[in-house]
């Protein structure tokens, strides 16, 4: 099933709504682009990965707004995620505290971790948001938090997250189909972006879509053909209204970009439709949409991105004023 | 002089004999009942019961929901069992075999025992998980591992292996309220089960009720003060046997660890400065496991203690053969453990 | 696809070929019942697993021999199979020498593996034929050998097996999709017993044939519906052709028939159709098959047991006159 | 007296001066031009040249025939390994980090090291899994452990570790050449990348052409008579530069073991027994690991060579933390090597 063609009043996608998806993906790209920024900043000369205040593997998820957004918009912050080694996104749009994350991510004492995770491991008791560096790996937790929500007696939902590479991972497949015998509130979102890593989709993936794979534990399953965060939207609506009734699990694929490198310093050689990605961006394309719909003019559109600048300045600023950990207590939360 | 402690600590109440599966489950039971965030998953553990009795009889009293049966999808339930724990439940988890670890041990060790730290302690993860260990009844290489050397190699998780009833129910008891992930290995070969041999010390005496055994420390099983035999699961039953077979030749002290991590070191090295001669029992592997710990463990603090020799009586880095001849060759059986105090006591 | 009525003509099941699928099914339920005798004959009193000339876990796969012969019918012993903790049908109907592998099964030093290994971990490189006791983790290397036989420029094909228990781990979909990707000539097979070990597959599998999974791999799958041996047959002829012509991998599934317990020992408690089962062993109906079609009487019925049986006491006495290992080579064989 | 041995072992004809990430891609190279059933495989190691630059320049030479990438699907393409090693190829699979191996691990110990042996040596599995360890550089608890200890608690599979160019060749077309399964580590800080911190000894000379090192041979990277320092991968480096600044002070004698399995016990002995003292440097973990080991190695023969404790310089049981003042803290780094040998050095 293709969905391009969202019904919005159905949805609830009343013009708030619709500003608020292009909110969210605005924060988080411009959270991104931030990040890039520090990262970058004092790397030199050359590029030493693990030299400046923000060192380390960074992956960024620039391009994939439009999922994390349109299927956040239908969560609330005791709903869980668990999210990959790209993280960020999935955490702005569920609400994930932006300094506490800078935090983490600059490797201070304030951060989500106290500094021990990182960009990868971010972890947010508030929000039940987590994420692992472990390809995959993160979608058995959902299934857990799902089960203890079903026994707590509430109507809490989890959605864990996975690449298009990741779809081709055993823990997928163990899963989706033990979420389906269970009958577990679950909804498996798939960001395809075409590539993991170097791997194109086509030399990884033995079927066009992972909706398909849906069928193998007899669970529906959608994939979004477009980049688009009201298709992303009401896709996650039915699965979202599923997991919450009790229906049980659901798996929404959405066709995304990776607008930048698998990680900063991949020089993405192996990628031969780089030059058009920045024509597919996803943001000024809904900008435009909500222009022609008559919902977002200049100074709203201004508004969002001074919102955002400021909160994000705050967050960084909160980061980099914080302390770094006290090296002697490296050993500390080994054990509770 | 010989003095053979008793098996049973200080309980509340009276005792009862049990097997050392009974005793697990007895444990289960009652912090089931008392806690109902706690529930068991694993393969067969439902009606079936657990392939070697770690769930006999919960099905019953705690219905489907509560004792789980699984699919085999390791990855998939323990997972379940870490993300559960995260949301404040105390799953149990059981992986049917230890030598089925490397299907799932993503879950386990980099996630089960790292969430903890990575979340700056924000996040906890109080659950167990059971595994099924060890051999010496022909089950080949892949269902008659110990491995517990592998696990206790990883941070963030504790290691426990008990070798009794008594200690099977304390340190389970102990193991399900503990706020962090803790591994339960439990040796086929004292469970006591009805189709496998036993060893004498199968059946003993339990403390009714709730009892605990606390988590990191060794016991000294059997005191004396020629050489310290330091060791774990089955073996502590055969180094007893051969302990009391040498009485009065060679006065054998006899440590069961009971915990891998943490480790007691103090109990180590107090024995060792005792006696100064030192043999490790240990069915896992020999190299890069539990027996150079031990060794290391007095080495790092005062190498002189030792005035012999060390023996490792240990699997010799060999996949355990199914021919009963060859798996008996490589197994720390008496035989070999005699021989190693006996050399050990010889100077 | 359930397949019930195979055109026998089209497949070259001739009268002959049938003969041998129902020899192929007696000599492995007549091996399997030595092995039973032979194994209870002194573990008692009581029942100690450890003890006798045959120690051990011990699963048997009476009921299940269609599967094996329906498949191995179209297989030569320059093709691979990677079986299962359920190996002896398989390894029988693909030629694996019965003394030597009953030689393995009591631990001796003539057996396949010099006593190392035993009865899930029986190795026959003249046919090719591996097992393992890890549920599913014999799948991968089947893709190995079929990787291997392409690029030695020969049609061989690879057979991995799996239960209905095992279809649900991990292994299962990364090695469909991987196969699928690289079309390596592999057939994977499916012996659904209805249980793994005490759990019925209406617990375990999301769905209710694992046909349906193929689709996730866009590889074709069939489900058998019948324990026949000639419905299996069919099913394999298309898969194994297939994989021979170079067209890549397929998928059945076998709805088959565990007569006995999972491991020997097994008291069955938690099966509600027990009763009903040996009605169904489908050794007897194909016999009835055969003797209606006119090609089974039974002189000839009489001569397969005699033949069966006489190769089965000669590889049980092989076995049982065999010396066991010497304890002093125990670590023989860890490193080539 | 201080004599650092030439990394260069004799090789035929000339030298020429490589990373150690070019050293490595060296070996592969000629032996793939020598043997057309070599091939290798794993994630982005086609056009991207793996990840750490394992396989730069493989692909344009060999084509994607035999330079291939696969999906994340570790347990598949690992066991595709293993099936096309069974049948005579010789594979080198990669997996990307070692700390991945928990989705994979079943293939690799349960059957890549155990089928030699349960066939009774009728099958052989000549492959090499290789995989880049080691942390340093702010990667994270999930992707910057070592965890060679587990692999080499685990038998029937070689372990080795280069630390510089020469060996990462040598070792390289050992492993290749070897029948047997063989794990080559190598540690992200050795590789020579251009985009991480290297050390001085990254580019060093190499043996042009055929060039072998033997696994399970030790090398004294620098002769001394006061304190043995053994250690492995980027610590080798670590370790030679607290040597140097001691010079004068206190003369070390730097063990570089460059292989687990087999681990060459007799180099440690001899070095020991030397000096009297010993030092580990360990970046994986500090327990149940290799530097336990190295300790046991002594005591198994004779404690009374170690005039000191044992000093073990490991990660202290923690999970890698991101935070670099926490990594630099629990990492094995020149001011904990330099304090623990003047330690041991001290009485
Ligand atoms: C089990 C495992 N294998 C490999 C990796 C290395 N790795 C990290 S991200 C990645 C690619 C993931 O691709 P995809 O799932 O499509 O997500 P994307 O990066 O495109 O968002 C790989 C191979 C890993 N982290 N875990
Ligand atoms: C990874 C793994 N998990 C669990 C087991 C224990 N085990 C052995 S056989 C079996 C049941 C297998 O069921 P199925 O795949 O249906 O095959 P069957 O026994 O019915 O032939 C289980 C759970 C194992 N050997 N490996
Ligand atoms: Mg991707
Ligand atoms: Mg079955």
């Amino acid at each position: 099933m293709t969905t391009t063609a969202p019904d919005r009043q159905q949805v609830g996608l009343d013009d708030e709504a619709r500003l608020g998806l292009y909110a969210t993906m605005v924060l988080a790209r411009r959270f991104e682009e931030a990040i890039l920024a520090e990262y970058h900043a004092d790397k030199g000369p050359g590029f030493d990965i693990g030299k400046g205040l923000v060192p380390g593997e960074m992956h960024l998820a620039a391009g994939q707004e439009p999922v994390a957004a349109g299927v956040c918009a239908h969560l609330r912050s005791d709903d869980a995620i668990t999210a990959t080694h790209r993280p960020h996104h999935f955490a702005i749009a569920h609400g994930v505290d932006l300094g506490r994350m800078a935090a983490e991510i600059f490797g201070r004492e304030t951060g989500l971790g106290h500094g021990r995770g990182g960009h990868m491991h971010l972890f947010d008791p508030e929000t039940h948001f987590s994420c692992s560096g472990i390809v995959t790996e993160g979608y058995p937790a959902a299934l857990g938090q799902a089960f203890a929500f079903v026994r707590h007696g509430t109507d809490r939902i989890a959605v864990a997250v996975t690449g298009d590479g990741g779809a081709n991972q055993g823990a997928f497949h163990e899963s989706l189909n033990l979420a389906a015998c269970w009958k577990l509130p679950v909804v498996f979102v798939i960001e395809d972006n075409d590539w993991a890593i170097s791997v194109p989709r086509s030399a990884s993936t033995a079927v066009s879509s992972n909706a398909t794979r849906a069928r193998a534990y007899d669970m529906p399953g959608v994939r979004v053909e477009d980049n688009d965060v009201e298709a992303v939207y009401l896709a996650a609506s039915e699965a979202v209204a599923r997991a919450r009734a009790g229906d049980g699990p659901s798996l929404i694929e959405v066709h995304t970009l990776r607008l930048w490198g698998h990680f900063e310093g991949d020089a993405q050689g192996y990628r031969p439709e780089l030059a058009e990605v920045v024509g597919h961006d996803p943001i000024p394309s809904y900008e435009t949409k909500l222009r022609s719909d008559g919902i977002l003019d200049d100074s709203r559109r201004d508004k969002i991105y001074q919102q955002a600048g400021e909160r994000i300045e705050q967050a960084i600023a909160f980061a980099k004023s914080s302390p770094l950990p006290d090296p002697s207590t490296a050993r500390s939360y080994i054990f509770a | 002089m010989v003095v053979t402690e008793s098996t049973v600590e200080a309980g509340l109440g009276g005792t009862h004999r049990l097997t050392t599966a009974r005793a697990m489950v007895e444990a289960i039971e009652i912090e089931m009942r008392r806690d109902a965030s706690v529930f068991y998953l694993g393969e067969d553990v439902g009606a079936y019961g657990g392939i070697f009795g770690s769930t006999t009889g919960l099905l019953d009293e705690f219905g489907p929901e509560r004792v789980i049966d699984t699919p085999i999808s390791e990855t998939a339930f323990i997972g379940l069992a870490i993300g559960a724990a995260v949301e404040g439940m105390r799953p149990i988890a059981e992986l049917m075999f230890a030598d089925f670890m490397g299907v799932c041990l993503d879950q386990i060790y980099n996630h089960m025992a790292k969430i903890h730290y990575e979340s700056g302690g924000h996040v906890k993860v109080p659950m167990v998980l059971t595994t099924a260990v060890g051999g010496g009844y022909s089950d080949g290489a892949q269902h008659s591992q110990c491995l517990w050397g592998t696990f206790a190699h990883l941070p963030g998780m504790k290691v426990v292996v008990p070798s009794t009833p008594a200690d099977a129910k304390g340190l389970m008891a102990s193991a399900i309220q503990d706020d962090n992930p803790v591994i339960y290995m439990f040796h086929k070969g004292v469970m006591g089960l009805a189709w496998m041999a036993k060893n004498s010390r199968a059946i003993d005496l339990v403390p009714e009720g709730l009892y605990t055994v606390p988590i990191g420390k060794a016991k000294v099983i059997r005191q004396g003060s020629d050489v310290s035999v330091v060791t774990i699961g089955l073996s502590v039953h055969h180094v007893l046997d051969v302990a009391e077979n040498l009485a009065g030749n060679v006065d054998v002290e006899v440590i069961d660890l009971r915990s891998l991590v943490p480790l007691d070191r103090e109990a180590i090295l107090a024995s060792v400065s005792k006696t100064g001669r030192l043999v490790v029992v240990d069915e896992d592997y020999l190299s890069f496991g539990l027996s150079g710990e031990v060794s290391a463990t007095v080495t790092d603090v005062d190498p002189t203690m030792l005035k012999m020799p060390v023996k490792r009586v240990a699997n010799p880095d060999t996949p355990v053969p199914y021919s009963r001849p060859l798996e008996y060759a490589i197994l720390p059986r008496q035989d070999r453990i005699e021989a190693a105090i006996r050399e050990v006591a010889s100077a």
